[in-house]
């Protein structure tokens, strides 16, 4: 069974099997990842791009057929459109900074939305401070859907970029980004899709989409912590200057001047994550064996056993009920604050996030400080969500 | 299931129930917001000092039972105290929730102390904090405070 | 014996015994660092510091045990000095635009070394592009030594900062920096110091050297990829502005205004490698478990042991003799170009680099498009020394 | 070591030791340089092109044996030759070093063709690529050229 791929999923806390509903936060790995980061440390340590030598060789075929195997999941028209980064946060970063900031004057205007993590949030706050250009956001209904309805005003010639969340994190909304892109193009304004929550349950084609920029993160697929890609047009990324200076982004230095190498190399300056990005090429592999509809139909099913099961309980209130939405449930109880479910429900073996999730803002539109989360993946199963159910149901009788 | 009862005991349900001195007072002297990103916890604490001694202390936020608890109890215990003897019950609550965790610390906190139970969560060690570390703040004319 | 517990040093490559001497473009990691990876992926696999639930509250602890560890092995004054970085590129990066980039004019001057890591130079040009800051070398002599006469011109009121590696990664040679650093602070030039080759063998003390900010790059330190620090004086960090914006790195996000989180947190946007993280951690206790005086003292011995046996060799020309230096050697083999060299003793199963080693000014300095260098680490044995010895007369023959 | 010697076979040790048409010509009127960053190779094509058929080409630089004896062999077979086949040849020859590498690429490179050896060599493939693309900018009239 594909759960027994998942090593970490077996094991007990506070003597209770673990039932671990944090995927959102980061997702678990199956043993194909670990066994490909550990290959290379065991196998084919070395330095990639640089080197003559046999296990050079080898590393450096390894990651480069990682950004292969990225590509083929997101449908990126070449691997070289793929750069190496950390993590969506320095992709969203790396786009602010290299191919947003220049094009900005004081008095333009960033397009995001309500429902925005903290990572495609505050880089254009930091941006708006350096340019004096000025944060829009496409405000979302008490359903935890975006208002589309005033678009047309939200992006006008001020409007020099769009970024907006393909999932919600907090709230499991899936958005039409399709359509939002198609209007931006529409007044020349390109758009970054924050794909952290996308890519780990959804079929995502980047081409389809004709996003410019689209970021994936390798610790929420099931991937290694430290690992992503940026997708970017071709054409971007071509004229883009370089984020980082270093080895590896240039083919020639001297102390008088510099010429960068080409993309991707411009981009990825330094020794990067080896062994993450192998072992993000063998998350994508593993999902694409799997099945990303396999994936998507085993997960609307848990999302709607999830939502009968939480609706079971008085004085549970679910955030975020958009017609389209990835099995996240965000929810309060009545009396209880999200902090101590969080705690009681963990002596019973269940994970689950409590806080803001890094999206203050949603929280700030509910006006409440916060909502207990549980984010599931398509290894949990029926069984879990019923232990979820009857942990919940203590907790309200502790605080009775 | 003893550990969580220990953790979620009588006192510290009652407190969350029925917080004291909750709420923005109509005066005050001296203000401070505590807030643990992390968790989502927020706290204010008010103070109406005169002379170097807390006449009043009350406190409002959207938090946790640990941390509703323990700024309710810390505002019946401050109440009254000189300013010295309120960093002094500072300082002997973080010392109580550290490694350590003299005995003598205990002593001095009373009722508080029972909230020394915390810190078989360490992940909620922090709740019971912040109120204290946003007190501090508010004493010494700070407008923030955090426990990080 | 040591050298066991390194297992990707126990191959055959190309039907020989593998000889690691490339270890100066990344080290061999013990199995405790591999273990330490693999136990996160497979038993404490959660994000860290935003969670109530057991497994993440595991993984914080570790994370932040690797941030004490890596602040003892560099004598930090607390752990709170240390950001996690990708390693000593994104460290230089990092420093250049959030505490240099404010504080200079044009006309300004940034000081480095001729003995510079393009990670150390390419940063700096593009900071000087972007400010109309000047760059200054300190220059170098014949044996690969930094040339101080000129020191009082170089270090004048112009001087903004500096920037110089510890320890060169082409020629080993182990730069003055506390006399540097004495220097530049009677002038008020603020310091960083490259350590990416230093902390693998030398022992480190930042209180000591009292620099400013010190670079570590985890995987030239046996390691995982990915994984670094920057260690960074606490006024300075303090005042900083952010580097990335998202999510940990925050206390309070509106649309309207963001408060920032207390230092090293605010360097510290979205999830973290956290596996490459706690191996690093891991790594700095192997070190301290073996010794720092004890691997000085290994490598001290390698190191005659190889130039002695290098200088058997007819036609061979060391590049770089300072007097203090570490195990690596830059070599050139008279009619053999170096590429030539590198493929002909792979197929002896020697594993060396051959090309600019990211410094090409170096070798415009010697005029030489660049060389073969064998870098050693203390795991290496005189035999593999000898087996090297005897793949280079091979070569020779072959070309003779 | 056999392979060892099929990569450093006769051929190309002695193109190595006795480039042809080394050295920057005094008349030239295409000229690019070739870069291959990772390696340190360097190649510079120098071209006299009338009426587009190419009546001399030339390279310099420092560069390994693999990436010397290709250019060396590269200038022979261009010299004469126009454009058009000359940059037939720079088809043929990426043809030759790619996975497919076809026979009939092989037929027209002629003593070229030796090269295809290097194959062996992933590592290599670039040092003997490099001069055709640096031959094939120098034609369209690129300042630099890469095979990266
Ligand atoms: C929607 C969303 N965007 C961005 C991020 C940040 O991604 P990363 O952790 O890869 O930096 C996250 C995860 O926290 C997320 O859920
Ligand atoms: C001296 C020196 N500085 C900086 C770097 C760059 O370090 P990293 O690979 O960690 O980005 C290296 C390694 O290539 C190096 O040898």
């Amino acid at each position: 069974m594909l759960r027994e791929a998942f090593p970490c999923l077996h094991q007990q806390v506070n003597g209770k099997d673990l039932v671990y509903f944090d995927n959102a936060a980061t997702a678990m790995r199956p043993q194909v990842v670990i066994d490909a980061v550990n290959d290379y440390y065991c196998r084919h340590n070395a330095n990639i791009h640089r080197g003559v030598h046999c296990l050079s060789g080898r590393a450096t075929d390894l990651y480069e057929q990682a950004r292969a195997s990225l590509a083929r999941l997101i449908h990126a028209p070449s691997p070289d459109n793929l750069i190496f980064v950390r993590g969506c946060t320095e992709a969203v970063n790396l786009v602010a900074q290299t191919f947003v900031r220049e094009r900005l004057k004081p008095g333009d205007e960033i397009l995001i939305s309500h429902l925005e993590h903290h990572s495609n949030i505050v880089p254009w706050q930091i941006l708006c401070q350096q340019t004096g250009a000025k944060l829009k956001v496409i405000p979302m209904n008490d359903r935890g859907e975006l208002v589309l309805d005033e678009l047309d005003t939200l992006m006008n010639e001020r409007t020099k970029f769009m970024s907006v969340i393909h999932v919600s994190n907090a709230l499991g909304t899936i958005n039409p980004v399709k359509e939002l892109i198609a209007k931006a193009h529409a007044k020349d304004i390109p758009v970054l899709v924050d794909g952290a929550q996308s890519t780990p349950h959804l079929k995502v084609d980047v081409q389809d989409l004709d996003c410019d920029f689209y970021t994936v993160s390798g610790h929420k697929m099931y991937g290694p912590t430290g690992s992503g890609v940026l997708y970017g047009k071709a054409t971007h990324l071509e004229a883009m200057p370089p984020y980082h200076g270093g080895g590896e982004m240039i083919s020639k230095v001297t102390f008088e001047e510099t010429v960068y190498n080409k993309v991707p190399a411009k981009f990825e300056a330094g020794t990067p994550n080896i062994a993450g990005g192998i072992g993000l090429g063998a998350a994508a592999e593993f999902m694409l064996d799997v099945g990303l509809e396999a994936i998507a139909q085993r997960e609307d099913h848990l999302k709607q056993y999830t939502e009968q099961a939480l609706k079971t309980i008085p004085g549970l209130r679910i955030l975020g009920e958009a017609s389209q939405k990835s099995p996240v449930f965000s929810f309060l109880i009545d009396g209880i604050h999200p902090h101590d479910i969080g705690t009681i429900i963990d002596h019973h073996g269940v994970a689950i996030r409590t806080g803001h999730h890094c999206t203050m803002p949603i929280f700030q539109f509910f006006d409440v400080p916060g909502s207990c989360r549980a984010s599931l993946a398509f290894y949990n199963t029926e069984h879990e969500v019923d232990i979820l159910v009857e942990s919940l149901n203590q907790a309200k009788a502790m605080f009775s | 299931m003893s550990d969580l009862n220990t953790l979620y005991k009588q006192q510290v349900l009652a407190h969350n129930k029925n917080p004291q001195n909750y709420g923005e007072p109509a005066h005050w002297t001296h203000h401070a917001e505590g807030l643990n990103a992390i968790c989502g916890d927020q706290v204010h604490v008010y103070l109406t000092i005169e002379e170097d001694v807390i006449k009043a202390a009350h406190f409002a936020g959207d938090s946790c039972a640990i941390s509703m608890a323990s700024a309710s109890m810390m505002t019946e215990l401050v109440t009254g105290q000189s300013i010295f003897e309120a960093l002094h019950l500072f300082a002997a609550f973080k010392q109580m929730m550290s490694d350590e965790g003299l005995a003598e610390a205990k002593e001095v906190l009373g009722p508080v102390a029972c909230l020394v139970s915390v810190k078989k969560f360490p992940a909620r060690i922090k709740s019971a904090l912040l109120c204290w570390y946003t007190l501090n703040a508010a004493i010494n004319g700070q407008p923030t405070a955090t426990t990080e």
